[in-house]
C-alpha cells in the first residue's frame, strides 16, 4: 500500500542499532529496544524516559533515519512511530496519551498525502499536509538544542559559587540617631517625672553660661596646669562671648571647680582646674601670704541643681 | 555618612571591599550610596572595569550581571570546592531544561504554549522546580479564556547564569534557514 | 575527586577560592577534603600562612579563628558597607536620653545631679554609652566629698546635632511653656 519508498535505515523497535546509544539511562547506554511487543515493564520505563514525548521521538526516528526534515517519508515514519507507540501504550495508557494524538495526526497527514491533487492546485503553491508537522519538529528540535546548551552554560552553585566575604557584624558598631526634638522630649519627660515628685520650680538658666564652663573645664584641662586669665578670653568672639565666659569662670569658682589665684595686686592672675590636694594640702604660710584667693561664696557648692 | 576619598585607589578599594562581602550583585547606584551619591556613575563604572581587570588573572572573578556587579569564583576551581560542600544544586531534568528554555527564549509563554512546542503535557512540579529555583515567575495572564498565567524568566536567572540580559543567552540553532533554502529549491 | 595539583601555587590559589567562597570558617581538615586528604596538615597551615600574609595589605584579610580560616572585610571598609545596607538604627533607651539631656542643659553635672533631677539611680552604663559615643567626657571634679566626676557635652555631640553651640537647643522655658500648655489641654 505505500507508494513512498521505504526507508531501510528507520530503527524498527525490533531491531535497533546496537552501535549508537538510544539513550542512557543512569549513565549506562541503552543500545537496543526491546527485540518483541512484549516489553518488559523496566525496560517500558527506560523507552519512555527516553523521549520527552511524541514529538522527540519523531525527532529520533527522522535523524537515525538521516533523512531531510522538510521531506519526511510519511508512511515508513508513520508505521514505525506506530509501532513504538503500541509497545508503549501495552504498558502505561496515560502517557501514550500524548503519542496516540500525533499518531493520529501523522495518519491523517499520510492519507492527504495520498489524495490525488488536482493540476491547477499544483502550479498555485499547494500547502504541503507535512508543513504543520515539520515546523513543529524544528521548532521544538531548536528548544531542544537550546536546552542543552543553555544546560552547559555555567551556572551559579553548579559550576561558580559567589564571593560572599565575612563581615563581623559586631565589629559594625551602629550608633542611634538623637536628634534636638529627642533631647527635648527627653527634657520634657524628666519634668513631668519632677512635677510627679516634687514641686521643684524650673528656673531660667542661661544656657551659655553652662556651655562656657564646660569650655573652660576643657581648656583647664588640656593646659594641665594655671592658664593665664587673660589667656582664657578669646576677644575674637566678641563682647557678648567674653561677658559669658567671665561669668562662667565666676560660677565655676563658686562651685569650687576652678581655682583663680594672683600673687599680689597688679600681677598676672592664674586659673586652674580645683585638684585634690587643695583641700588636703593647705598652701604654706609664705604662700598664703602671697595668694590672694577669690574666694568661692560659701555653702553654694554642693547644692543641688534646681528644677 | 562616610567621606568620599580623594584618591581614586581607595575608592575602588572600597568598591572592592562592598563586592566582595554582598550578597547579592551590587549595581552602579547602590555602590554609589556609600559616597552619598557623590560620586559620578561614569566614575563607578570606570574603576568597576578596572577593578575586573585587576582580578582577572585570580581565583575569583568580577562579573557584570542582570542586576549589577559581583565576584564569583572561577568554573576551573567548582571539582574541589564541590568536595567542601555536599550540597550539590538540583540536577534537571530534560523535561525541566526544555521547559526552560522555551520560557527564556519565548516569554512570555503560558503552559499551553510550552505544551505546543514540547507536543506533552507539563507536569505542575516541572515549572514549580523553576519557580522554586526564582528563575521563572508569572508576570501576568493573557487575555484568553481561563486566563492563563504567563511565565517569564527572572533577573535571577540571569544572574545565575552569568548574563547581563537575555540577548546573552546562547543564540538559537538556525534551523530555519535550513527550511527556506530547501523550500526554494 | 579531582586530582592534587602538583604545583604548590596552585593549590594556595584553590585554598584561596575555598576561603573565599565559603560561608563558615575552613578547618585545616576541612580544607584536606579538596584534595582527598592527600595534603599535609602541615604544608595546608603553611600555604594559609603565605596566604594570609599575600592578603594582609589586601581590602580583606585572611583570619585564623577558634573554628577556621575565613576571609573577613577589613573593618576600616565598615562605615561604607554600612551605608550600603542600611539597617534600622538602634534607639537610645529613655535613661540615656534623659541623661544626655541633663548633661546638655545643665553641665556641667555629676552623676549624683542627674540622679537628683532623674529621681532615679544612674546605671553606669549610662553614662559609658554617652562617653563611648563621645558625646559627653568628664572635664573635672568638683570639689565635694568623694570628688564626683563632672559631665559636660563634647564638641562633637554638637557636630553630630548639627548645632554650632548648645545656644541653640531649644530654651528650657519654652519646653515648660509646651509642658503647660499640653498638661493644660
Amino acid at each position: 500500500m505505500s507508494d513512498t519508498p521505504v526507508l531501510d535505515d528507520i530503527p524498527a523497535p525490533q531491531a535497533a542499532p546496537a552501535q549508537e546509544a538510544l539513550a542512557r539511562i543512569y549513565g549506562q547506554p541503552l543500545e537496543q529496544l526491546p527485540l518483541d511487543l512484549y516489553i518488559p515493564p523496566d525496560a517500558m520505563a527506560v523507552m519512555l524516559d527516553a523521549f520527552e514525548g511524541p514529538l522527540d521521538l519523531l525527532l529520533y526516528l527522522i535523524r537515525k533515519a538521516n533523512v531531510n526534515v522538510l521531506d519526511i517519508p510519511m508512511a515508513p515514519l508513520t508505521l514505525q512511530y506506530l509501532e513504538y507507540v503500541e509497545a508503549m501504550r501495552s504498558q502505561n495508557m496515560e502517557l501514550a496519551a500524548d503519542y496516540l494524538v500525533m499518531a493520529a495526526m501523522l495518519i491523517e497527514i499520510k492519507s492527504r498525502m495520498l489524495l490525488p491533487r488536482a493540476k491547477q492546485a499544483e502550479e498555485d503553491e499547494v500547502e504541503d499536509p507535512r508543513a504543520e508537522l515539520v515546523r513543529r519538529l524544528i521548532e521544538y528540535e531548536q528548544m531542544k538544542l537550546a536546552a542543552v546548551r543553555l544546560n552547559e552554560h555555567p551556572q551559579a552553585e553548579r559550576d561558580f559559587v559567589w564571593v560572599e566575604t565575612w563581615v563581623e557584624k559586631s565589629q559594625m558598631q551602629r550608633f542611634p540617631d538623637v536628634s534636638v526634638a529627642d533631647l527635648q522630649q527627653a527634657w520634657q519627660s524628666i519634668l513631668r517625672q519632677a512635677q510627679l515628685h516634687t514641686s521643684h520650680k524650673v528656673q531660667r538658666e542661661e544656657l551659655s553660661v553652662r556651655e562656657h564652663m564646660g569650655l573652660i573645664l576643657r581648656q583647664l584641662k588640656e593646659a594641665d596646669g594655671f592658664v593665664e586669665f587673660i589667656h582664657m578670653f578669646d576677644v575674637e568672639l566678641g563682647a557678648p562671648s567674653v561677658v559669658v565666659h567671665f561669668l562662667a569662670m565666676l560660677e565655676l569658682a563658686r562651685e569650687r571647680l576652678i581655682r583663680i589665684t594672683q600673687a599680689e595686686a597688679f600681677m598676672p592672675i592664674y586659673v586652674r582646674l580645683a585638684i585634690a590636694d587643695d583641700a588636703e594640702t593647705p598652701l604654706t604660710e609664705e604662700e598664703a601670704g602671697q595668694i590672694v584667693e577669690i574666694p568661692a561664696e560659701e555653702g553654694e557648692g554642693d547644692a543641688p541643681v534646681t528644677v | 555618612m562616610p567621606q568620599l576619598p580623594s584618591n581614586p585607589a581607595e575608592i575602588k578599594r572600597i568598591l572592592e571591599a562592598a563586592l566582595l562581602a554582598a550578597q547579592q550583585p551590587l549595581s552602579v547606584s547602590e555602590l554609589r550610596q556609600m559616597f552619598d551619591g557623590e560620586l559620578a556613575p561614569e566614575v563607578v563604572r570606570k574603576l568597576l572595569d578596572e577593578l575586573r581587570e585587576e582580578w582577572s588573572e585570580r581565583t575569583v572573578e568580577l562579573v557584570q550581571l542582570a542586576t549589577g556587579w559581583r565576584f564569583r569564583t572561577r568554573t576551573e576551581y567548582m571539582p574541589y570546592l564541590e568536595a567542601l560542600n555536599p550540597e550539590k544544586p538540583p540536577k534537571y531534568s530534560r523535561a525541566v531544561l526544555e521547559t526552560l528554555s522555551i520560557i527564556a527564549y519565548r516569554q512570555p509563554v503560558t503552559r499551553g504554549d510550552i505544551e505546543d512546542i514540547r507536543g506533552v503535557t507539563v507536569a505542575t512540579q516541572v515549572i514549580k522546580a523553576l519557580e522554586e529555583r526564582g528563575w521563572v515567575d508569572v508576570v501576568g495572564y493573557r487575555d484568553t479564556p481561563g486566563r492563563p498565567a504567563l511565565f517569564a524568566t527572572t533577573k535571577k536567572f540571569l544572574d545565575d547564569l552569568g548574563l547581563r540580559s537575555l540577548t546573552e543567552l546562547p543564540p538559537l540553532e538556525q534551523l530555519n534557514q535550513t527550511l527556506e533554502l530547501s523550500d526554494a529549491s
